[in-house]
């Protein structure tokens, strides 16, 4: 290797730094640490003289390791690793020492930060001394893509994507598209039609030149990396003495719908789902709707119809989360059931009403025009549904105790709808594994980060989309699934893939598959290689957080940029 | 050189003659040495004395083995008589080379251990609780034992070491390989191991060698091995059962797993590792399934002195040193 | 023991003038608003829900649409226009008609062409009595005096007669208001001493509507009072000062300078009242049942034919005077003998009643609590 | 004159150096006695760099990292979370005093947290005395 020549500039930050800080005292210090070959002072490094002066000191004095002591490298690390590019140095061979916000503003006094400030370039230098040259790759990116399941949201995802001119393999297991939606009549709030909605769609889907929609088809397996999978998806055969075929194709990324399914009624013994014949679920009363009439079981009109809100959500007992579309789907049935019944009178028995969305505050109001009754219960204290006397006016009366009044009441009733909620799907768990991504305590998917980053999730190359997330509305998950088409489609436009060259990496030959770092990893970025006997990282997944790093026993993982010798060199530096 | 017999000596420090013992478990290969060397000081198989090798040229021996780790100034003068007299100087076994189970008195001062020793013990009788001096007199005569140091020091802080043989003990294989890689060496025949090399054992982790089925580890408690019905084909650490396997070197021939015992460490550290008992302790932290504070300290209440565990044999040998002196 | 709730009660108060109490989602804004909301009365927002809710049985024995005034702030507040100010108001009118045991005032409430021929009716059959009565045994031409058309002692004596009935029917109802608010209700023991220690509201509030004072805004509660005395001022006069009043033609400043004052302010209020109500000038003006219009206009024309054939007498013009005052009386008697005790004026009786039960019940409920608080039940071992 | 500890800080990348460049952005004054090494996440921080740090003279250890919850590799946080108890168990056993290393939270908005652990840190490092373990070795081995 050759000789170290490390030039170490100290700015002076105008007088953000010198004002506190001595940076001839520094520069002095630093001048006699070992490797440095050049220090000086500037007024302003981040300036272009303060980068040109690198850039000359480099070609004159052949530097060939650099240390800016300035402010935060958060702020100017790629600024200077830009200049080291120009002056023909690699850009890992910098490093900074951040004397402005640690020392000049945050210390009075001068002596104690000019100290600090020497013991921070001196770790600087020390470390610096042991970079290693680094280099970004890139890999190349398969625009062609996975769709999981073809209900509004993969059907969404596919559509925008295939327009931009990817080949999209669009995966659905049941014999049909549409999902949960082909089961909904009218939508809330404004009333429109599921139906047109989807078959516009649906159409679209299957004449597609760019689709291709693979319906009684499952994905059995996902290997590969982000730009680079390849799936195996099975398709059963229509008639029974057909072989199931099996095919594996190559994609580069998978967005993940495969929606949600509906809470199980009969769970709440309350009310009597299975046992009283007009307890009905809302997806019982949408198919009811579908079929053009709102009736008992004995076919008469019903009179007073009761709505029961968050069955099997927003409870500790079942599901602790809200279901989100429950609350305007029940105001959508009020509408729906004065329509059919003119004369029926309707009872709205809720937790709380959730109108959050666009133009939903607005249809509640008008809801409550409509002279629906709302009455509201305390979670986890349910209404209770008991057959009617003969005397009665009604087939069934519902006990509830209403938070609002503080009275215990009976509403007559003689049909009851229970808003069930939505819950992930039973094989979740078998998605996420195949995808290797993860779900949270519920089963529902989790993403990347759930405010900044809502479509990706921790495994490079899958997104998610729609209720396979979290309970969502259709616009909700229509704008999920073109979020994630755009996050792909910026990917696709570039190309290839930029891999940052901060990474982990498994040196095979200390590596002894002890397998301790396997599920460390939150991107699933370390393979393990059963044959060898040893963990592979596969670059391309890996973000460089170092968890496997310092949890690896034998010292067999190394940190790029934050190697251990590295770090060893700063703790002796700040101590010195 | 030939023509000339090796000059060797083998000797022992604070140490259980475990080590010996495992010279002596070549079997016939102990008769190879012999025919190739002239053992010149080996208090467990043949007679020496001090004077003899007090006699001797420096760099007369050829090599000395020397075994077991430095506890008193007995230890300290011959580990450095014998350096003087070696042209080789061989740590051999795990208290030569990182001060061994010795070493963990290292955690308590000596005054602890003498007041646990002499004086507290209930099995002292009582009116004869006598804490041994190194100087005394008795009828007018000076009388003098070794100095009992306050600490145990493994052999390379005391004396310049070439070559470590880890181990408790080195496994005979092992100690045979590493013979003959000094006898390669001193006659010509091989190419020498780099000064301050590790001979007798491999580069990877125990792990490498261990037969038992490894998956994707995560631990919500931890047994010992008595408190579980063991899988044997199973990793130990996935069962919960604390092993320092993956922390170890390896060498030994996985003897401890293999009979459903877990490593304990005695190979010492991988290559490149800097501290054993911090390198086990990330690791097995790392991968307990819990995000609780709570849930992880009652998790952590499995592993009683881990300390102990993930030092057993190298407390002398860790980055950390006990800070409080008397 | 759980309420049945009839969820189409909302469609039977909108008979009695209630309007989009269905809006209402209980923010509590209204409640906030109201001087009177206090525990226990929670008003207007109690009541909004119970009547949702169509719980009958307990709206029955609530005293909180009596508590209100109706100042209309509540209205105003409403973020959902749900209107609670005229809830309450519809709310007293469907009490009334549950008060009253004849089944009238449901009737007259429910439909204002029964209440309207109702009037008619009783005016013509009063004109045609009186005027008969008249003719029997008096002279046209004389107003007072001995051949007197409608002599002092007789329609004295009238009064007292109409007077006890009213006061019979008024009593039934007050008593079944007791039993639906206090009585029924076994559960809380209203004590005798609670009713005399607070037995001096009843008057109290009758006379100062001190209560109304409260409301934010004052006029109204000045416009009410002026009313409300003048209407008094002139019933004393007339249970007990008629002959006098009607002697003539010197003026018996004794009297009539009562009376004249009564008048003005009996036709100033009502006037204000209607213009108000025309103009819609306050929040309580805004919704005009027609049984407040027969109200307003039974009294204007009772005032007025009343100061009227007082100018006529004074002025030497004896018939025209009798024949106002037969249409004097044809406005009386239909206001007297149902607007007091079958409609809007029933309230007089009703609204200090309630502020006496309310009290007593308050009163009695901090007794219990005291009670309580004394002897914890134990807790289980 | 006052002694006065040297601390070296382990800082994640992601919310704990940029608190501490907050709290320099606001310029609120601090002890100068902890001397930060950045690290890409608190995962990161081998036991290793503590014991390094201890045995090359450090007084006391500071590791922060994002609030639990919040970390910025999803959960690299909890496996510092993780370590700390056993590593504190192990720095007792070495007899060093528990206030001298310490592992906190810190979001890239808490620059006031960041100063103000820093100052009791200093405080109660500076209570405890020099640490003695980067010259014990040396000091018994003379003395032996």
């Amino acid at each position: 290797m050759e000789d170290l020549k490390i030039g170490v500039y100290v700015c002076n930050c105008g007088t953000n730094i010198a004002k506190v800080v001595d940076c001839d005292a520094t520069i002095e210090s630093a001048s006699r640490l070992p490797g440095v070959a050049i220090a000086r002072p500037y007024k302003y490094m981040c300036s272009n003289p303060g980068q040109e002066m690198i850039v000359a000191d480099i070609r004159e004095h052949g530097l060939n390791r650099v240390v800016v002591a300035a402010c935060s490298p958060r702020m100017h690390e790629p600024t200077f690793r830009k200049a080291l590019q120009q002056a023909g140095v690699n850009p890992y061979f910098l490093e900074m020492a951040n004397i402005r916000e640690q020392c000049s503003w945050v210390h009075e006094d001068g002596a104690v930060a000019t100290e600090k400030a020497k013991a921070l370039v001196k770790a600087a230098v020390l470390r610096v001394a042991r970079h290693e040259p680094l280099e970004r790759r890139s890999v190349d990116m398969c625009p062609d893509l996975l769709v999981i399941g073809g209900g509004i949201a993969g059907m969404t995802a596919a559509l925008d994507l295939a327009d931009a001119g990817s080949k999209i393999y669009l995966v659905e297991r049941a014999d049909h598209l549409g999902g949960n939606l082909a089961r909904v009549d009218l939508t809330a709030p404004y009333l429109d039609s599921a139906r047109d909605m989807l078959t516009d769609r649906m159409t679209r889907v299957v004449e597609h030149p760019n689709i291709s929609l693979l319906l009684n088809s499952e994905v059995e397996r996902l290997e590969g990396f982000v730009g680079n999978f390849q799936a195996t998806i099975a398709t059963k055969a229509r008639n029974g003495n057909a072989a199931d075929q099996v095919a594996t194709v190559d994609v580069g990324s998978v967005v993940v719908c495969t929606g949600y399914k509906e809470f199980d009624a009969s769970r709440i013994t309350h009310y009597g789902y299975g046992k009283l014949p007009n307890v009905i679920t809302s997806f019982e009363f949408e198919k009811m709707l579908r079929e053009g009439g709102v009736e008992t079981k004995e076919g008469k009109a019903p009179q007073y119809v009761a709505i029961i809100h968050c069955v099997g959500s927003r409870n500790l007992e079942f599901h602790a989360y809200c279901s989100r579309v429950c609350c305007m789907t029940a105001l959508k049935y009020a509408h729906e059931v004065k329509s059919a019944v003119p004369g029926a009178y309707v009872s709205d028995i809720y937790i709380d009403m959730h109108a959050f969305g666009k133009g939903h505050e607005d249809f509640y109001r008008r809801s409550s025009e409509v002279k629906t009754l709302f009455l509201m219960y305390a979670k986890d204290d349910y209404p209770v549904i008991r057959r009617a006397d003969a005397k009665d006016d009604c087939e069934m009366l519902i006990e509830v105790n209403e938070s609002l009044s503080g009275e215990t009441i009976e509403i007559p009733a003689d049909m009851v709808i229970l808003m069930v909620g939505m819950e992930a799907r039973d094989d979740w768990a078998d998605v996420a594994h195949l995808v290797n991504i993860s779900g949270d305590k519920d089963g529902w998917f989790i993403e990347s980060h759930p405010k900044l980053d809502p479509v990706a999730t921790t495994t490079d190359g899958i997104y998610i989309a729609g209720a396979c997330q979290a309970p969502k509305d259709i616009p909700d998950s229509v704008a999920q699934a073109r979020a994630a088409a755009a996050r792909i489609l910026g990917r696709i436009a570039k190309g290839k893939l930029e891999i940052d060259a901060v990474f982990a990496e498994v040196d095979e030959d200390k590596c002894s598959g002890c397998r301790m770092c396997n599920e460390l990893c939150p991107y699933t970025a370390i393979e393990f290689d059963a044959e060898k006997k040893r963990s592979h990282i596969i670059s391309a997944l890996c973000k460089a957080c170092g968890a496997c790093v310092a949890a690896c026993p034998s010292g067999a993982i190394a940190a790029r940029h934050f190697t251990d010798a590295q770090i060893f060199a700063q703790i002796e530096g700040v101590l010195a | 050189m030939a023509d000339k017999k090796l000059q060797i000596a083998i000797y022992w420090g604070a140490a259980c003659g475990g080590c010996d013992v495992s010279i002596l478990d070549t079997n016939e290969f102990i008769l190879d040495v012999d025919a190739l060397c002239d053992v010149r000081l080996w208090p467990l198989a043949a007679d020496g004395k001090y004077k003899d090798v007090e006699a001797m040229a420096d760099g007369e021996l050829d090599v000395t083995i020397m075994h077991g780790a430095v506890r008193n100034s007995e230890n300290e003068h011959m580990a450095k008589l014998l350096r003087q007299k070696s042209k080789i100087f061989v740590a051999y076994g795990s208290c030569a080379y990182m001060g061994g189970i010795p070493g963990l008195a290292n955690l308590v001062p000596r005054e602890e251990i003498f007041a646990r020793a002499y004086l507290d013990n209930p099995s002292i009788e009582p009116g004869n609780r006598t804490v041994p001096l190194s100087e005394t007199t008795v009828n007018g005569h000076d009388l003098e034992i070794p100095k009992f140091y306050d600490r145990v020091y493994k052999l390379d802080q005391v004396v310049d070491v070439d070559y470590y043989v880890p181990g408790c003990p080195p496994q005979p294989d092992q100690c045979k390989a590493a013979i003959l890689a000094l006898v390669g060496a001193l006659t010509g025949t091989a190419e020498a191991p780099p000064k301050g090399a590790v001979v007798g054992a491999f580069d990877r982790a125990l792990c490498d060698d261990c037969q038992r089925t490894k998956t994707e580890k995560k631990i919500k408690r931890f047994y010992r091995p008595w408190q579980i019905m063991q899988d044997p084909d199973t990793c130990l650490m996935e069962q919960g059962i604390l092993c320092a396997g993956s922390a170890t070197r390896s060498g030994c021939g996985v003897r401890c797993p293999n009979s459903g015992i877990p490593c304990r460490g005695c190979y010492g550290p991988a290559p490149n590792v800097l501290d054993q008992g911090a390198k086990l302790l990330s690791a097995v932290s790392s991968i307990i399934d819990s995000k609780d504070p709570q849930e992880i300290d009652q998790i952590l209440e499995g592993l009683p002195d881990f300390t102990s565990f993930a030092n057993r044999y190298g407390v002398p040998a860790s980055l950390l040193q006990r800070s409080h002196r008397q | 023991m759980a309420i049945r709730a009839n969820p189409k009660l909302i469609e039977e108060l909108e008979t009695y003038g209630a309007q989009d109490v269905s809006k209402c989602y209980h923010c509590g804004n209204c409640s906030a608003t109201c001087p009177f909301s206090q525990d226990p009365y929670i008003l207007p927002r109690r009541s909004m829900r119970s009547l949702q809710m169509g719980l009958e049985r307990k709206l029955e024995g609530d005293l909180e649409p009596w508590l209100c005034y109706y100042c209309g702030e509540c209205s105003q507040e409403c973020p959902r226009d749900a209107e609670p100010g005229e809830t309450m108001m519809s709310l007293r009118r469907w009490l009334t008609s549950r008060y009253d045991f004849t089944g009238i005032s449901k009737l007259f409430y429910r439909s204002w062409r029964i209440e309207l021929a109702a009037i008619l009716l009783v005016a013509m059959l009063t004109g045609l009595g009186f005027f008969l009565f008249g003719l029997s045994q008096g002279n046209i031409h004389h107003y007072d005096g001995v051949n007197a058309f409608l002599p002092g002692e007789k329609i004295h004596f009238f009064d007292w007669g109409l007077a006890i009935v009213l006061l019979v029917l008024l009593l039934t109802n007050c008593a079944r208001m007791w039993w639906f608010t206090i009585g029924r209700d076994k559960s809380k023991r209203v004590p005798l001493t609670a009713y005399i220690k607070s037995a001096y509201l009843l008057p109290m509030h009758f006379m100062t509507q001190m209560r109304y004072a409260k409301c934010e805004r004052k006029r109204p509660w000045v416009i009410h009072l002026i009313l409300m005395l003048s209407y008094v001022t002139m019933l004393i006069l007339i249970m007990f000062f008629v002959k006098r009043m009607a002697a003539g033609p010197a003026i018996d400043w004794r009297v009539h300078a009562f009376g004249l004052a009564a008048t003005v302010g009996l036709l100033g209020t009502t006037i204000f009242a209607v213009r108000g109500r025309i103009k819609k000038t306050e929040n309580h003006y805004k919704h005009s049942h027609e049984t407040d219009w027969m109200f307003l206009i039974l009294l204007i024309v009772v005032a007025g034919t009343g100061i009227l054939q007082f100018i006529l007498h004074r002025s030497g013009l004896d018939m025209a005077a009798n024949i106002t005052y037969v249409v004097h009386l044809m406005s009386v008697v239909p206001m007297l003998g149902l607007e007091v005790p079958f409609s809007k004026w029933s309230h007089l009786a009703y609204r200090p009643l309630a502020m006496y039960f309310a009290e007593i019940k308050a009163e009695a409920a901090r007794a219990e609590a005291r009670a309580s608080q004394g002897v914890r039940a134990p807790q289980a071992a | 004159m006052t002694f006065e500890p040297k601390i070296v800080g382990f800082l994640c990348n992601w919310c704990s150096y940029t608190g501490a460049d907050l709290a320099g952005t606001s310029r609120i004054h601090y002890a100068a006695n902890v001397r930060i090494i950045r690290v890409m996440c608190s995962a990161r921080i081998d036991p290793t760099f503590v014991l390094k740090a201890l045995h090359d003279g450090a007084d006391g250890v500071l590791i922060c990292g994002c609030h639990p919850g919040d970390c910025h590799y999803s959960e690299g946080n909890y496996k510092m979370m993780r370590r700390y108890p056993l590593l504190k168990a192990l720095l007792a056993d070495y007899g060093i005093e528990k206030d001298r290393v310490r592992l906190e939270w810190v979001s890239a908005s808490e620059g006031q947290r960041f100063a103000d652990i820093v100052n009791d840190m200093t405080e109660r490092v500076r209570a405890l005395g020099p640490s003695s373990i980067k010259t014990a070795l040396a000091t018994d081995m003379a003395e032996r």
